[in-house]
């Protein structure tokens, strides 16, 4: 067993959200937007008024999309809002029944080669659940070009409060080592880690003699970024991956979430598409929980059934940190979901318009050993040549010093604002 | 090029020289008054403390001699002293080593060679032990009244002059600097004389 | 000859383009030689003195001096004028002389006479040039001697030598040292431009 | 050689021997390390006051002379200079106006608050450039004005200033058509228009109708009416937006008669 | 300096002193034009610190030499402002004149400065000072590079604080040069600190 830790970062007093992973009733519609990775989005296969299958395939591209529950197509839109902001395609369907219309297979998915196995992962339209949800088979495909030497499974929830990692290890032990087998098969590597967050020894002993022999056990830190791949790239093999732009298959690393591993097994193992996922649903609702959603759901239909209480200040998807504020309730639940924040009115932080007072705070706590307030300082004057001076792209925006800062100062919009105004002069 | 090079040479060779032309004529018309200047800021403290009170300015009446022959030889300057137009003491500066470095007074005489008073006008001795000397009244009045010809030297050396203790050295340096003065006395009274007329 | 012209030439230095408050040049003398007004007034008139002279002679020579050697030539030209300055006050002003020090030849290298000569004199008639020299000479004065005056006023309670502010009066002998020379004029230059930009 | 003029024999000597040695040095340096430079450069150095205060920035009027000559440097750079040296300086580099249609900037979005609708309420910097950053701003509209007012800031000349509702207005006085502000705005809805042009589509938004009309009570449709009614074929809608030809126009009115949201809009009197 | 053997730790108090206790720059107030001028961006301030520091380096030794074997033997002491100050230029102008034709790169970085250093005090001056304290040829040597190294680090010192001046709210009138000029009397004031290092 390796420990593991990064400089830097906060040590959140947060207790992560425990109890087993519901399921969540299936609501009478789901909306998939065709978009659910990184990438460009699908073409819509079905049409409105069209009666679709649990599975069905509804829409086809790089990362196809299926229909998570049987039903009649409402529409198919151009303009469905977007987590990012923006607006995406999607497909809405009236929900009839949510069971799969036939046993799925059960095979041996060690038996298969590398080849249809990634066949079957590029089928199933699976995306890597850790972050960006970048479509796995091209992700794999990539490491493979790479000459990938080693395999890291992220079971570290990154968000302060997330329990869908710390949760998956009690429950699917099975599919988890099942899932690292298939996935060093595939990339034909022996080497593997299994990295999850400092818990119980008993917890802990009991997985590592379950990953025995498949992946050694990495125990990280209880700090906050230490799930961001650079990190644990950095914590477990001692590689820097290289800035700004580096991948950890850049340094023969490649990192795929602990969810992830399960849905390739699952994937394999029935020939099926996946068609939930776990999320934890926490923040300001009476009921803070981890749940098993049908791809689709409305965030609406998620936050009535965990009860949420106060008015709401802000729906956040992702989490309090590095997640993504949603103005819309009507926005679906998708691959790219790992949790829900609520956060109450009162506690949204108006900007206060401050100068930095160079209290340091945000240095001591960048995990990229910046330094922030200057960044940021740099970019609130326009200086960006000189905010990139001090590195201002090598920010992972993990959100750190904007959470210390006592000035209330939003470091991270101003070093993405200086980010975005770089990219705009190099054009 | 070699237009051009007669020509820049020409230009700056042609304004230096007369710059240096002038500013030599500048530099002879004030040359008496600037020593002036800087003698009286330099030296009339320690005139007006070994000479008494005079009808003349003894430094802007100052007169150079010279002392010694060939390779000795120096200029002197000497202050004198005029009661109705008549010469009655006159006062310059000779030097001798001290302990950091070369100590200068000021000795003020009488025509007949007696002194009237010393003050140091330069020293580098230390701040505190060397400076008991140079600041002190009571040891340059140990020098008042001797001749051009009595022994100057420290009681230790056989003379009558008592060294500061803990600062013998500066007593020297002092001690030796007035006998310095004293040995030349004759000649200096000499040639001032002939040059006053 | 214009006169409305000289008269604009002469007055320019004296507000619209007073040095050093306007163009921030000159300013080694401005901070070290205004501990006292007698300095600064000093100071300013040797300053007027050698712009002056050298705006007329280079002025006088612009035609036949050549390019490669301009800087040169002005600068001899300047270091003339500042020897026979540093001269006349050894011989007649010596105590200014003495608190002046390396200020008086460091004139030569006084960005105001040598810009003055790049600027105006090697372009301009002699006439012209000895207004442009004479008013911004009497604008720089102007400047030393103000400066000069709140220094020794709130560092030495002195005007002039005089004691002038009230017993028990606690010098702040801050402005007397280089520090202070530094904020009184930072001071001085911001409260000017308040002044400027009102217009 | 007796007396003063004899003094000024070594004086004389010496100095004019330093100068000739160095006018021979100069003289010989400036033929031997001869390098080729920019006659304009030379020409702006000479319009400068060659103080080399260092007030520009750069080091000496020469080094400011050659980055205005290279456009690095504003004509105006020198902070020591009357406005008449600018002139010529400008003059000098042929950066004068040319003689062509002066253009001004206009704001090409109507949809003020009570108009436009929102999304949510954005709680970030006060800069468009960041809040485009947030989902994309907080409108509904992806192409209209965001209202915080980063175009009134950049402004060189203070042409621009935020109106009552959220959308900058332009003095067209002020304005020099610089485009300064068609630069920064992160969404383009400043545009410049031929100063003379009197009636302009005032909207930005590419959106199909159906969807214009649900977030925008004054958007362009891009319905197609406008064109459809002008006499004079002057109205062409690009991408959902019409876009009125000004060589074309009559100034009949039409347009603006018919228009369902009132987004063609004349902007002159005549 | 009434020693007459000097030893490796009075070279290193000369330096400390010439660095630290009497700054060129905030203690002489000598180079202030440059120093204003320079200050506002590091790179510049760094370009022009190393451009003084190689101009003084050779002047300074220059003019020693020129006061030692021209001016003391044939009694020509009031010309040394005209000899330094020609030399200076002279030697400027060349070097501006070589390091264009041989190097474009090293040209931008400093030669552009070198017409800023002419009339800089600090190099006048410090040669002045090198023959006003009595100093020999190596002791010229050193106290010249450290009087330039210490114009530098104020230099420096400066360019830091003006840069951080971007992120600070200062009232309009009293951007730019005179909020400089206060900044750089409490970098002086913070200097006095060093002469607790002299005896």
């Amino acid at each position: 067993m390796k420990t593991a830790t990064i400089k830097g970062g906060i040590e959140f007093k947060v207790e992560r959200v425990g109890g087993a992973i519901e399921t969540l009733p299936v609501p009478s519609k789901v909306v998939l937007p065709l978009k659910q990775h990184k990438g460009t989005a699908c073409k819509a296969v079905v049409k409105k008024g069209q009666e679709v299958k649990v599975g069905e395939l509804i829409g086809d591209g790089e990362v196809p999309i299926h229909a998570t529950v049987a039903g009649k197509v409402t529409e198919v839109t151009k303009r469905f809002p977007d987590i990012r902001g923006g607006y995406i395609p999607a497909i809405g369907i009236e929900v009839q029944g949510d069971a799969w219309d036939e046993d799925g297979s059960d095979l041996d998915p060690t038996s298969l080669s590398s080849n249809q196995a990634l066949e079957t992962i590029k089928k199933a339209g699976l995306v890597d659940y850790n972050i960006d949800a970048e479509p796995l088979a091209e992700k794999i495909n990539f490491a493979k070009t790479k000459g990938v030497k080693t395999l890291v499974i992220n079971g570290v929830d990154l968000e302060p409060g997330v329990g869908i990692c710390k949760q998956l290890l009690v429950e699917k032990r099975q599919e988890i080592v099942g899932g690292i087998k298939v996935l060093k098969n595939v990339l034909n590597i022996t080497n593997a880690y299994l990295a999850i967050e400092s818990t119980s020894a008993q917890v802990q002993a009991t997985i590592e003699g379950a990953v025995s022999g498949v992946a050694e056990l990495v125990v990280t830190s209880p700090k906050y970024p230490v799930g961001l791949p650079k990190f644990l790239v950095k914590a477990i093999t001692g590689k820097e991956v290289p800035s700004p732009h580096g991948r950890p298959e850049d340094v023969g690393v490649v990192v795929i979430g602990l969810e992830t591993a399960i849905s390739v097994w699952d994937a394999l193992k029935t020939n099926r598409p996946p068609i939930d996922k776990a999320i934890t649903v926490y923040g300001a609702v009476n009921n803070p929980k981890n749940l098993r959603v049908r791809i689709g759901t409305p965030l609406k239909h998620v936050l009535e059934y965990c009860g949420v209480s106060a008015e709401i200040g802000k729906v956040i998807v992702g989490g309090p940190m590095m997640g993504l504020a949603q103005y819309s309730l009507d926005i679906p639940v998708t691959k790219e979901v790992n949790a829900i924040f609520i956060q109450r009115e009162s506690e949204l932080t108006e900007i206060s318009g401050q100068k930095c007072i160079n209290c340091g705070w945000c240095v001591k706590v960048c995990p990229m050993r910046l330094l922030p307030h200057i960044i940021s300082s740099y970019c609130e004057v326009g200086m960006f040549e000189e905010a990139e001076s001090y590195n201002l792209s090598y920010c992972v925006e993990c959100g750190c010093c904007a959470y210390v800062c006592p000035a209330k100062i939003p470091l991270v919009h101003w070093i993405k604002y200086g980010k975005s105004q770089i990219k705009r002069e190099e054009r | 090029m070699f237009k051009l090079l007669v020509r820049l040479v020409g230009v700056l060779t042609g304004i230096c020289v007369v710059s240096a032309f002038l500013l030599t004529f500048v530099r002879e018309g004030t040359k008496g008054q600037i020593e002036y200047q800087q003698l009286k800021a330099l030296m009339a403290p320690a005139v007006k403390v070994v000479l008494p009170p005079s009808d003349n300015d003894p430094i802007a009446d100052r007169v150079k001699v010279t002392i010694g022959t060939g390779k000795k030889a120096r200029k002197i300057t000497v202050f004198p002293a005029k009661k109705g137009g008549k010469l009655f003491a006159l006062a310059y500066t000779a030097s001798a080593s001290g302990h950091g470095g070369p100590v200068e007074v000021m000795v003020g005489i009488t025509v007949d060679g007696k002194i009237l008073g010393v003050k140091v006008v330069k020293h580098s001795e230390t701040p505190g032990i060397g400076t008991k000397v140079t600041n002190s009244k009571e040891f340059m009045s140990q020098f008042v009244g001797k001749t051009w010809n009595s022994k100057i030297a420290l009681s230790n050396a056989g003379g009558d002059i008592q060294a500061i203790s803990g600062a013998t050295e500066s007593s020297l340096a002092v001690t030796n600097a007035v006998a310095n003065a004293m040995k030349i006395f004759q000649v200096v009274k000499q040639k001032l004389e002939s040059k006053l007329g | 000859m214009d006169t409305k012209r000289l008269v604009k030439e002469f007055t320019k230095g004296l507000w619209k383009e007073i040095p050093p408050f306007r163009f921030v040049l000159g300013l080694c003398p401005t901070l070290a030689c205004t501990t006292t007004v007698s300095d600064g007034l000093g100071m300013g008139l040797c300053l007027t003195f050698v712009l002056t002279c050298s705006n007329v002679f280079i002025s006088m020579l612009r035609k036949i001096i050549p390019d490669e050697v301009r800087l040169a030539c002005f600068i001899v030209v300047v270091a003339t004028f500042v020897i026979i300055v540093e001269l006349v006050t050894q011989a007649y002003f010596y105590p200014l002389y003495m608190s002046l020090g390396i200020f008086i030849p460091l004139i030569v290298v006084n960005c105001i006479p040598l810009g003055r000569a790049e600027a105006f004199a090697s372009k301009n008639s002699v006439i012209y040039s000895l207004a442009d020299g004479l008013g911004m000479g009497l604008g720089y004065t102007m400047s030393l001697t103000s400066l000069a005056f709140f220094r020794e006023l709130l560092g030495k309670g002195t005007i002039w030598g005089h004691h002038v502010m009230w017993s028990g009066f606690e010098p702040l002998s801050f402005l007397q040292k280089a520090p202070g020379a530094f904020v009184c004029l930072g001071l001085m230059l911001g409260i000017m431009n308040l002044v400027g930009s009102e217009k | 050689m007796e007396g003063i003029l004899g003094a000024t024999v070594y004086p004389v000597l010496v100095m004019g021997g330093l100068a000739a040695v160095f006018a021979v040095m100069l003289g010989v340096a400036s033929r031997v390390f001869y390098v080729e430079v920019d006659p304009r450069i030379k020409a702006v150095e000479e319009l400068l006051p060659g103080a080399n205060c260092g007030g520009c920035g750069y080091a000496g009027c020469a080094d400011c002379a050659a980055a205005i000559v290279r456009g690095e440097a504003p004509v105006n750079a020198c902070v020591a200079s009357p406005p008449e040296v600018y002139e010529k300086i400008a003059k000098l580099l042929g950066k004068t106006v040319e003689a062509k249609e002066p253009q001004v900037a206009h704001i090409m979005c109507r949809g003020t608050k009570d108009k436009a609708k929102i999304r949510f309420r954005y709680m970030g910097i006060e800069d468009c450039r960041a809040a485009v950053l947030v989902a994309g701003g907080d409108k509904e509209c992806l192409y209209g004005c965001l209202g915080l007012g980063t175009c009134v800031k950049s402004c060189p000349f203070g042409a621009l200033r935020m109106g009552e509702n959220g959308i900058p207005v332009v003095d067209r006085d002020k304005c020099t058509g610089c485009g300064t502000c068609v630069r920064v705005c992160p969404r383009g809805v400043p545009k410049l228009i031929p100063a003379s042009q009197k009636i302009v589509t005032v909207c930005n938004n590419h959106d199909a109708p159906p969807t214009v009309k649900k977030i925008c009570e004054v958007g362009c449709l891009g319905c197609g009416i406008c064109k459809k009614v002008c006499p004079e074929k002057a109205i062409e809608i690009v991408n959902f937006l019409s876009v009125v030809d000004p060589s074309k126009c009559n100034l009949c009115g039409k347009c603006i008669e018919k228009c369902p949201t009132g987004a063609i809009q004349q902007i002159l009197p005549g | 300096m009434h020693h007459e053997v000097w030893h490796f730790s009075d070279y290193v108090m000369l330096v400390v002193s010439a660095i630290f206790i009497n700054n060129i720059l905030l203690a002489r107030f000598l180079g202030n034009c440059p120093f204003l001028g320079t200050s506002k961006r590091m790179d510049t301030a760094f370009s022009m610190a190393c451009a003084v520091t190689f101009v003084l380096g050779c002047t300074g030794p220059i003019t020693w030499l020129i006061e030692k074997y021209l001016l003391i033997p044939y009694d020509l002491l009031y010309l040394e402002t005209l000899a330094f100050i020609l030399t200076i230029a002279v030697f400027v102008q060349l070097v501006e004149m070589v390091i264009r034709k041989i190097s474009q790169p090293l040209y931008r970085a400093l030669g552009i400065y070198l017409p800023l250093i002419t009339t800089n005090c600090a190099v006048l001056g410090t040669c002045f000072l090198n023959i006003k304290e009595k100093f020999n040829f190596i002791q010229t040597i050193v106290f010249s590079v450290a009087s330039a190294m210490g114009f530098g680090l104020a230099l420096v010192i400066m360019a830091g604080i003006r840069e951080r001046f971007n992120f600070a709210r200062i009232p309009k009138n009293f951007q730019d040069t005179s909020i400089g000029l206060i900044t750089a009397g409490l970098i002086g004031l913070s200097f006095f600190a060093f002469q607790g290092l002299a005896k």
